[in-house]
């Protein structure tokens, strides 16, 4: 019994002494890692928009239950730039080659595409995964939100055509159908000042 | 006897006629129709790509037996066969770069390091099929159109670039990956009129090479025949449009079937010796095709499921091995 | 004819055609018989006679040692000149009586005809066969009264007679069929009579349609003796194979064919039989088939147990070129000589003379597992493992794999296209392996 | 439930994420104990036995302890902490009660403690938020998985006793190029699931 | 001092934990796909490794051997976690990069190999050039085999693209049977230059 | 810093040790399992990693199996020599109380000095060959040169050399492992110390053996005459030398007309000369 009670307190010693450790270092990091967590989150929205935009968060469940097109919508911002609604970021998650592709949308206003960011994705390394690079994905900027994009293989992209990434196919497929659906949602849905006022219930940002 | 000593050996005093070496070059006999199909249907790039694959695998072997001080054996044609299903399993429009890399990997990696002929575990072919396919995707999925191909008229030594004209496979058209495609007649596949790798298209030629092989006994129907059935009574039954609304003549004679059923699954090295366990292995191959081809996420299953196979076939072995003659129930 | 046949087994090079045409004719009186006292499987014989003793033929010289084993006789007449070791066809020096012959064949006066089988009981008939000496003629000589005399619990029901004789180049019982008729099947009666069964099969391999043209002819008379055709492959002939062709049934392994109900001799055995009965003569002459391209003048030979190799080998023309390998038996289970002066005895079924380029060694490869061996082997064997283990000495293993139900008939070695020594290498295990279980009692 | 989720996870834990054949969890104990079928079919079996365990056991450490209090930081050493004693406990209860298991099985859990398979399940299980049936299902997967790959490796060892491999590569570099051969026929599956 | 200087050459190079002892596997495979992880894999596994042999080595002779585990696993993961909570805060990138593979530091057989064999016997010197040897030759590992990935299968080093457009990369080097085969391949080319013939006689006589 | 961001974790986690130091404490005495003790004492020699690397299961597997004598001393890789050392140190490696005994063959006869009966062809291998009637050599006792027991050693201590085994007496361990796999039963334990041997184990007569083989014992009986201590005698055709009488003085090799009676260092060195 004195064994057993010698142990867990050696134990409970040892124990102790690294809580309190790791209960020191915790406290001196915690806020940078909130920081960390919450610019890593922003960082779509950012590229989309820039630094110093504002965002508020709509309530994606909301928008999901509006109409089955939305549902591949996971977060929609309004961005505001010194107090100005600028436009829109639409996170959406279109399914591609290898499983679900985090895209954020950004839409101005004005109805153009301000860019968009293609986050986490599996897609295969040189083929799908180049959807992230300026190549293809700034083809997107610019475009008009009222006609749906379309993707072509070969010849000449017109405005309402992006050209594919050669050999991935379903990858562009799969960032273009999220486009549109960003596109529709915003030309629905947030194009329209009633219903954005509906999904802001609750204030986000940074 | 006149003070001539004699020769003492051990029973049996005849042997058969059969050689590793006969029996390799009856593969690559086999082969020459799909080689002369090839030639039609995607032009002479398609021998370039053969022939350049062929004499690096051979080279290779020749090369890494010399360095480690081993008979070099080339002459026993297997490095050829290789070479030879390797090409086969490249689309006509691939540099001659993938072709020398992939039958040195398959010859050295795969084969040579571990000991070589008959102790890889992996076909090398296949195995380096994968490894190039994993490694320039775009460049194992640019499919020439057969006939009307660009290439025919450039030199064989012209590299297309990635764009050259490519078209779908059926089986890219079977899948949906790729709607603008119809789906070619029948006809047409059986013949090889389609796209696809240099010697997968011609059933038809396939299928003379493989009744030469069936007759020359050099391989047996277990493997391919059960393979090929597994896979036409699951794409029967596993339609698109609920059960049994399957196109299995399409699923046989697209993609890379019948090559792999006859002349890769085949393979003695790396597929069970035990009749029991080569019919599991025709089974898995078919299952696996399947899953590859409806679920998975490459266009063809056929070298994935023959490689998961090949992985697989040790253990089948071990667990397969015949029932003795004259075993008794309990006792053995 | 509908022909019957087993899983697995060859189709070699048959090469019968040197003899299958040749009648047996009688060889010449050896000047010197060598008689080793261990022709059989079993005990050794104790010699009767000693050095200086007068013997004639059909003498017994050597009484069996045991109950598994056989007396041996005197198969000329003369004297015995030595009782010493004597180079044995199986390679080994074996204790052995060796008499000059006189030349003049004098029989022995206990030679006497033994009545007739219908009159004889069975056990008259089994003492008879055990005195005649007679040991299995197909090849394991194994002594056949023990056999005829199977213990009181395994019902035999069926005898069936080997005329398969599928080993290349050998025709001996095929002529023996041909010639022997009568006798082969009066000793199948006898055997039948011996084991109290009322039903023989004589079995012949299809090549011999001749044969069985002849058997089905004689056995007409006999409601109870029919002639089955085999299909043409080797090893047809093999005891387990032949009860499975015939009957569909499998001697469980490590068994006897007693325990599913049969019996299995060899037509020179049950000929060998007849003759031991009709005449009262005892084993002293067999067939031999002495054949293959570096003999002259292939031939079928009666030949007096005894003489030595040189001789029959001189009667026949001589070797044709320089001779490879002589070997005795066929080539598929036969045993190579390194010396001539053998004597042949009870299970010499043939002399078979290989050319130098027949002799040379074939190059041995890596196994590319084509599994022809898997394909070939009879016992339904793994015959690449159970090698494979037996090279690297892990008998143990080669165990596991059934090494000793293998019965060394030599297929896998043939068919492997890598020219391995599989059946070479299963022996190694199988001698080792007994040794093991020996030793462990 | 959903029981197209949990089948989904099944098949990623054994084929398309294979733990050992494309996650690299637990290579130390696949490349050690592969020499023979037997000891790799009974390792097998102890690690499915702990990572089951080790994902229930970690997830109620999870959510009734670490997350009520906010000590999330400390997932990492309550984990192996858990595991650790769970697993010692367990291994000298089986050699006390089944001497037999103990050889089967037991001999082997003191090797798993330490094995990135079973903290890193209960990490993955946290990260994808799976509940405690997606947990355990997920966690048995995984070592399916485990064990599907190690006793085909060890199958394959056995058969490469007997060939002539140069002598810089026997051993480790062999087993390691042997793996990624492996691997590379695991490839086929990817994307089976999305 | 010169046995300290030979505890950190061990480590480095003799029985460099990867090379050589071949423990601490699925790090290695894992986060080597390019030469930076390596690098960041390396200095973490090294400073808890130094870390934890200090600790270990100081109280090796206040515990028992039965709560030994259970101590040293306590010790170990401390400093793993403490890694952790520093890379998440001002390295980001490299934590999502490294993912699980930071905490499964804490199992990481060299780690507790060090403390059970070495650091639990050893005075805290020797048990920190031994930590700082075995985790700078684990870092040297990892950055040999990162680079390797890196320059074949992307085509750069650290980054910094090598060879310009027309290079197409061999994808594969950086997927999983890449890692397995790049770092068998290295360890045979090692021991086929470093391996004198004699050793490989023994080695073949007493399997 | 808010001091419960310290004092929550700190009872937490010291909560959980004292938890399972006190369950583990308790598990290890009510569950305890009488062992080996050496197991323990090997399992501390080890580095314990439980890396596996050892084919055991983890460091207790390989301590149970090295104590129960199936694993070698030097199994694990990560401790290296050390470990081994301290294993042996433990296990207690029987102290060479007698004299080291080494392994001979006794057959010099060879691909030169003795004739050959037929061309063999077959495995290379004596067992293989010897029951092909007793091997392709005229001498029916002579070694067969196909290495069997080089095969079987253990510690590689036998060549072969030029068509007959040698045994290396420093590499020697004297496991005895050799003589029960020679078919031919001609290797011999002999004390190190004893230098002179009979190479040759022929049981022929010696006109047989002059047929035959340059080297072998004709059974003349002249070492026997010579020998000042009367350690040799003549058996079944074949001297034998008494070692317990034997003193090394190398009367006999001289004598002998045959060179069957050898020092074994000159056999050595012969050897030596013939593999280069
Ligand atoms: C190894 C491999 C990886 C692939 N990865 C992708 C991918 O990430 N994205 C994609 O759209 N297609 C990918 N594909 C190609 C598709 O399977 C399909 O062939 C292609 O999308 C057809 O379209 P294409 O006309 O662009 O070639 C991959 C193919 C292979 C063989
Ligand atoms: C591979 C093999 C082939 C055989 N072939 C024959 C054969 O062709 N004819 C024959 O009579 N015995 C053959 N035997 C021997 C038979 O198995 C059996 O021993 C014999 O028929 C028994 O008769 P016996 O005791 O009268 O010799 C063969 C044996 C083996 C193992
Ligand atoms: C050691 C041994 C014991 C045998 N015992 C019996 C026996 O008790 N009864 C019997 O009928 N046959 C017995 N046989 C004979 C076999 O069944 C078989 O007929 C004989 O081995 C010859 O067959 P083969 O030429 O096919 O090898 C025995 C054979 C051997 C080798
Ligand atoms: C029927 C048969 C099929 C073969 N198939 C292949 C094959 O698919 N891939 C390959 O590399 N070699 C193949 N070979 C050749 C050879 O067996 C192969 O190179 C070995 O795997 C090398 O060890 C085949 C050989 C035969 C006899
Ligand atoms: S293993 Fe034995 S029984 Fe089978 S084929 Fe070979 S020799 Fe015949
Ligand atoms: S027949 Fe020869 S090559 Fe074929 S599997 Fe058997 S041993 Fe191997
Ligand atoms: S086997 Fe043993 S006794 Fe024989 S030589 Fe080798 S070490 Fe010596
Ligand atoms: S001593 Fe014996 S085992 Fe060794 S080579 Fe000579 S005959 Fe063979
Ligand atoms: S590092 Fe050893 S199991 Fe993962």
């Amino acid at each position: 019994m004195r064994d057993i009670l010698n142990l867990g307190f050696k134990l409970l010693l040892i124990t102790a002494v690294a809580a309190l450790a790791l209960g020191v270092v915790n406290a001196i990091t915690r806020e940078p890692i909130k920081a960390q967590i919450e610019k890593m989150d922003a960082q779509g929205r950012i590229a989309v928009f820039s630094e110093d935009t504002e965002f508020i968060e709509l309530d994606a469940d909301k928008i999901k239950a509006m109409s089955a097109d939305y549902a591949m919508v996971s977060q929609a911002f309004q961005a505001k730039e010194g107090g100005q609604v600028s436009g829109y970021a639409i996170k959406t998650m279109p399914s591609g080659y290898g499983g679900a592709i985090e895209l954020t949308v950004g839409i101005s206003t004005d109805g153009t595409l301000t860019g968009i960011y293609v986050g986490n994705n599996s897609e295969t390394p040189g083929l799908g995964a180049k959807a992230s690079e300026p190549k293809f994905k700034d083809q997107f900027k610019g475009k008009k939100v009222d006609t749906p994009l379309e993707v072509i293989k070969s010849g000449q992209a017109n405005d309402n055509q992006v050209q594919a990434i050669s050999g991935a196919t379903i990858t562009s497929r799969a960032v273009t159908e999220g486009v549109n659906t960003a596109m529709k949602l915003y030309s629905e849905v947030l194009s329209n000042d009633n219903d954005v006022q509906q999904l802001l219930v609750r204030e986000g940002g940074q | 006897m006149e003070n001539e000593q004699l020769v003492v050996s051990s029973s049996p005093h005849v042997r058969s006629e059969s050689s590793v070496s006969g029996i390799m070059l009856d593969v690559v006999i086999a082969l020459v129709p799909a080689v002369i199909a090839a030639a039609i249907f995607f032009g002479m790039r398609a021998l370039f790509v053969i022939g350049i694959s062929i004499a690096t695998a051979v080279l290779t072997e020749a090369l890494i037996q010399y360095l480690m001080k081993k008979p070099v054996t080339i002459n026993d044609w297997s490095a050829v066969v290789t070479g030879l299903l390797l090409a086969f399993n490249l689309p006509p429009t691939a540099p001659w770069w993938l072709a020398v890399i992939g039958s040195a990997f398959a010859i050295a990696i795969v084969k040579q390091l571990f000991g070589g002929l008959s102790y890889n575990f992996l076909n090398p072919a296949l195995a380096a099929r994968a490894f190039l396919l994993a490694s320039w995707p775009v460049r194992m999925t640019a499919w020439a159109q057969p006939g009307v191909d660009a290439v025919t008229t450039a030199t064989p030594l012209a590299q297309p670039g990635v764009d050259a004209v490519t078209t779908a496979t059926p089986l890219a058209i079977l899948k949906g990956t790729e709607s603008a495609g119809q789906l070619p007649s029948l006809m047409d596949m059986f013949i090889g009129n389609i796209g696809g790798t240099i010697g997968e298209t011609s059933a038809l030629a396939l299928l003379i090479g493989a009744a030469y092989l069936l007759y020359k006994r050099v391989i047996n129907w277990r493997i391919p025949f059960v393979y090929i059935a597994t896979v036409g009574v699951l794409t029967w039954i596993l339609g698109p449009d609920g059960a049994f609304t399957g196109q299995p003549l399409y699923h046989i004679l697209c993609g890379g079937l019948i090559l792999g059923a006859f002349f890769m699954a085949t393979d003695y090295v790396t597929s069970p010796v035990t009749p029991l366990g080569q019919i599991i292995m025709g089974l898995g191959c078919g299952i696996i095709t399947v899953v590859i081809r409806l679920y998975g996420g490459y266009p063809e299953g056929v070298s994935y499921s023959i490689l998961f196979m090949n992985v697989a076939a040790p253990l089948i072995e071990r667990y397969t091995v015949p029932k003795k003659f004259g075993e008794v129930k309990g006792r053995a | 004819m509908k022909t019957v046949t087993f899983k697995g087994g060859i189709h070699p090079s048959y090469n019968k055609e040197f003899t299958a045409s040749k009648p047996i004719r009688p060889a010449a009186l050896p000047q010197t018989a060598v008689i080793p006292l261990q022709q059989h499987v079993g005990a050794p014989c104790k010699p009767l006679v000693k050095a200086g003793d007068e013997v004639k033929v059909g003498q017994k010289i050597g009484e069996a040692g045991g109950f598994v084993s056989v007396p041996v006789h005197a198969s000329v007449s003369g004297k015995v000149v030595a009782v010493e070791p004597r180079l044995h066809p199986g390679g080994q020096q074996v204790m052995s009586l060796v008499i000059e012959s006189d030349g003049q064949d004098t029989v022995d006066e206990n030679v006497q005809p033994r009545g007739d089988i219908d009159k004889l009981s069975a056990k008259e008939i089994i003492d008879i066969i055990k005195e005649a000496g007679i040991a299995g003629l197909g090849g394991a000589a194994f002594p056949t009264h023990v056999k005829l005399s199977p213990p009181p619990d395994k019902k035999v029901e069926l005898v069936i007679i080997n005329g398969a004789e599928c080993e290349p180049y050998l025709t001996c019982d095929h002529r023996l069929m041909l010639e022997q008729t009568d006798d082969v099947i009066y000793g199948t009666r006898a055997i039948m009579k011996a084991l109290g069964v009322s039903k023989g099969i004589i079995a012949i391999e299809n090549n011999k349609p001749d044969a069985i043209a002849a058997m089905l002819k004689a056995t007409s008379a006999y409601a109870n003796i029919e002639v089955m055709a085999l299909k043409t492959k080797y090893p047809q002939g093999a005891e387990k194979q032949l009860i499975k062709a015939i009957t569909g049934k499998e001697v469980p392994s490590g068994g006897l064919p007693a325990d599913v109900g049969t019996v299995v001799d060899n037509v020179g055995t049950a000929a060998t039989i007849a003759r031991a009965i009709k005449t009262g003569m005892p084993l002293i002459e067999r067939a031999v088939t002495v054949t293959g391209r570096g003999i002259k003048e292939p031939a079928n030979l009666m030949v007096r147990i005894g003489t030595p190799f040189s001789q029959l080998i001189d009667e026949c023309g001589g070797f044709a070129d320089k001779p490879g390998k002589v070997i005795m038996g066929g080539p598929m289970m036969g045993i190579a000589q390194y010396s001539l002066d053998v004597p042949v005895i009870k299970g010499t079924s043939g002399i078979l003379v290989l050319t130098e380029g027949e002799a040379q060694a074939p190059q041995v490869q890596v196994c590319i597992r084509c599994a022809r061996c898997v394909e070939a082997c009879p016992a339904d064997l793994l015959p690449l493992y159970i090698s494979r283990y037996a090279l690297a000495g892990m008998y143990d293993k080669a165990e596991q794999y059934n090494a000793m139900d293998c019965i060394e008939c030599g297929c896998c070695s043939f068919e492997c296209p890598a020219k391995r020594p599989l059946v070479e290498s299963i022996r190694l295990a199988k001698r080792a392996i007994a040794a093991n279980r020996r030793k462990a009692g | 439930m959903d029981a197209g989720r949990l089948f989904y996870i099944v098949v990623s834990g054994v084929l398309v994420n294979n733990f050992i054949m494309s996650r690299f969890l637990g290579i130390c104990p696949f490349l050690g104990v592969s020499k023979r079928v037997e000891t790799a079919l009974s390792m097998g079996i102890a690690v499915t036995f702990v990572m089951g365990m080790a994902s229930v056991v970690t997830y109620v450490v999870q959510y009734a302890l670490l997350e009520p209090l906010g000590l999330e930081y400390l997932q990492t050493i309550a984990y192996i902490l858990v595991i650790a004693t769970l697993v010692q406990f367990v291994e000298m209860v089986i050699q006390k009660t089944s001497p037999t298991l103990y050889q089967a099985l037991g001999i082997y859990l003191p090797l798993i403690t330490t094995n990135c398979a079973v903290l890193g399940v209960t990490l993955l299980n946290m990260q994808y938020q799976y509940n405690l049936l997606e947990s355990l299902v997920n966690g048995i997967a995984g070592a399916l998985g485990f064990t599907l790959a190690i006793v085909l490796f060890a199958a394959i060892r056995e058969q490469m006793d007997f060939a002539p491999i140069p002598e810089s590569m026997k051993g480790f570099p062999i087993a390691l190029v042997s793996a990624g051969l492996m691997s590379l026929a695991f490839l086929g599956f990817q994307g089976l699931v999305k | 001092m010169k046995g300290v200087i030979k505890d950190f050459i061990n480590g480095l190079w003799n029985e460099n934990p990867i090379f050589r002892l071949v423990v601490g596997m699925c790090p290695t495979l894992a986060v080597t796909t390019n030469a930076i992880n390596g690098v960041a894999m390396g200095l973490a596994a090294s400073f808890v490794l130094v870390g934890s042999n200090a600790m270990i080595s100081a109280m090796r002779n206040f515990i028992s051997p039965k709560i030994r585990m259970p101590a040293f696993v306590v010790v170990i993961a401390s400093f793993v976690t403490i890694v952790g909570m520093v890379m998440k805060a001002f390295l980001p990138e490299l934590d999502r990069a490294l993912g699980i593979f930071i905490p499964l530091i804490v199992v990481n057989c060299i780690i507790m190999a060090r403390a059970e064999a070495f650091a639990s016997k050893q005075p805290v010197v020797n048990s920190i050039a031994d930590g700082l040897g075995m985790g700078l030759g684990f870092t040297l590992a990892l950055v040999i085999l990162g680079s390797i990935r890196e320059i074949l299968g992307n085509g750069s080093i650290f980054g910094i693209n090598l060879f310009g457009a027309s290079y197409e990369p061999a994808l594969l080097l950086i997927m999983p049977p890449g890692a397995f085969m790049a770092l068998g391949l290295l360890i045979g080319l090692i021991n086929y230059l470093t391996r004198k013939p004699k050793d490989n006689e023994e080695k073949e006589g007493s399997h | 810093m808010n001091i419960n961001d310290i004092l929550i974790p700190m009872v937490t986690l010291g909560g959980l040790g004292l938890i399972f130091g006190a369950i583990l404490a308790f598990a290890s005495s009510r569950f305890a399992v009488e062992k080996d003790p050496r197991v323990d004492e090997v399992r501390e020699a080890l580095p314990g990693a439980n890396c596996g690397a050892c084919g055991y299961p983890g460091c207790d597997g390989l301590s149970a199996a090295i104590v129960a004598g199936k694993a070698p001393m030097n199994a694990c890789t990560v401790g290296g020599a050390a470990s081994a050392e301290k294993i042996g140190a433990i296990m207690g490696v029987e102290a060479q109380a007698s004299e080291k005994q080494v392994a001979r063959v006794l057959c010099q006869g060879d691909l030169e000095a003795a004739a050959q009966k037929y061309k063999y062809v077959g495995i290379e291998s004596c067992a293989a060959a010897n029951a092909l009637g007793g091997g392709s050599k005229a001498c029916g006792y002579g070694c067969l040169g196909f290495g069997d027991c080089a095969k079987a050693c253990p510690f590689d201590a036998i060549e072969i050399v030029n068509g007959v085994a040698i045994v290396d007496e420093e590499r020697c361990t004297g496991c005895t492992i050799c003589v029960a796999a020679c078919p031919k039963g001609i290797i011999q334990m002999v004390p190190q110390s004893k230098r002179v041997v009979i190479l040759c184990a022929s049981l022929d007569k010696g006109k047989l053996v002059r047929g035959y083989c340059k080297v072998g014992c004709i059974a003349c009986n002249i070492c026997v005459r010579k020998c000042p201590e009367n350690a040799i005698v003549l058996e079944s055709n074949l001297a034998h030398i008494v070692y317990d009488k034997c003193t090394n003085c190398a009367e006999c090799v001289d004598k002998c007309p045959t060179s069957s009676i050898k020092k074994y260092d000159d056999v050595c060195e012969e050897k030596q000369t013939a593999a280069l």
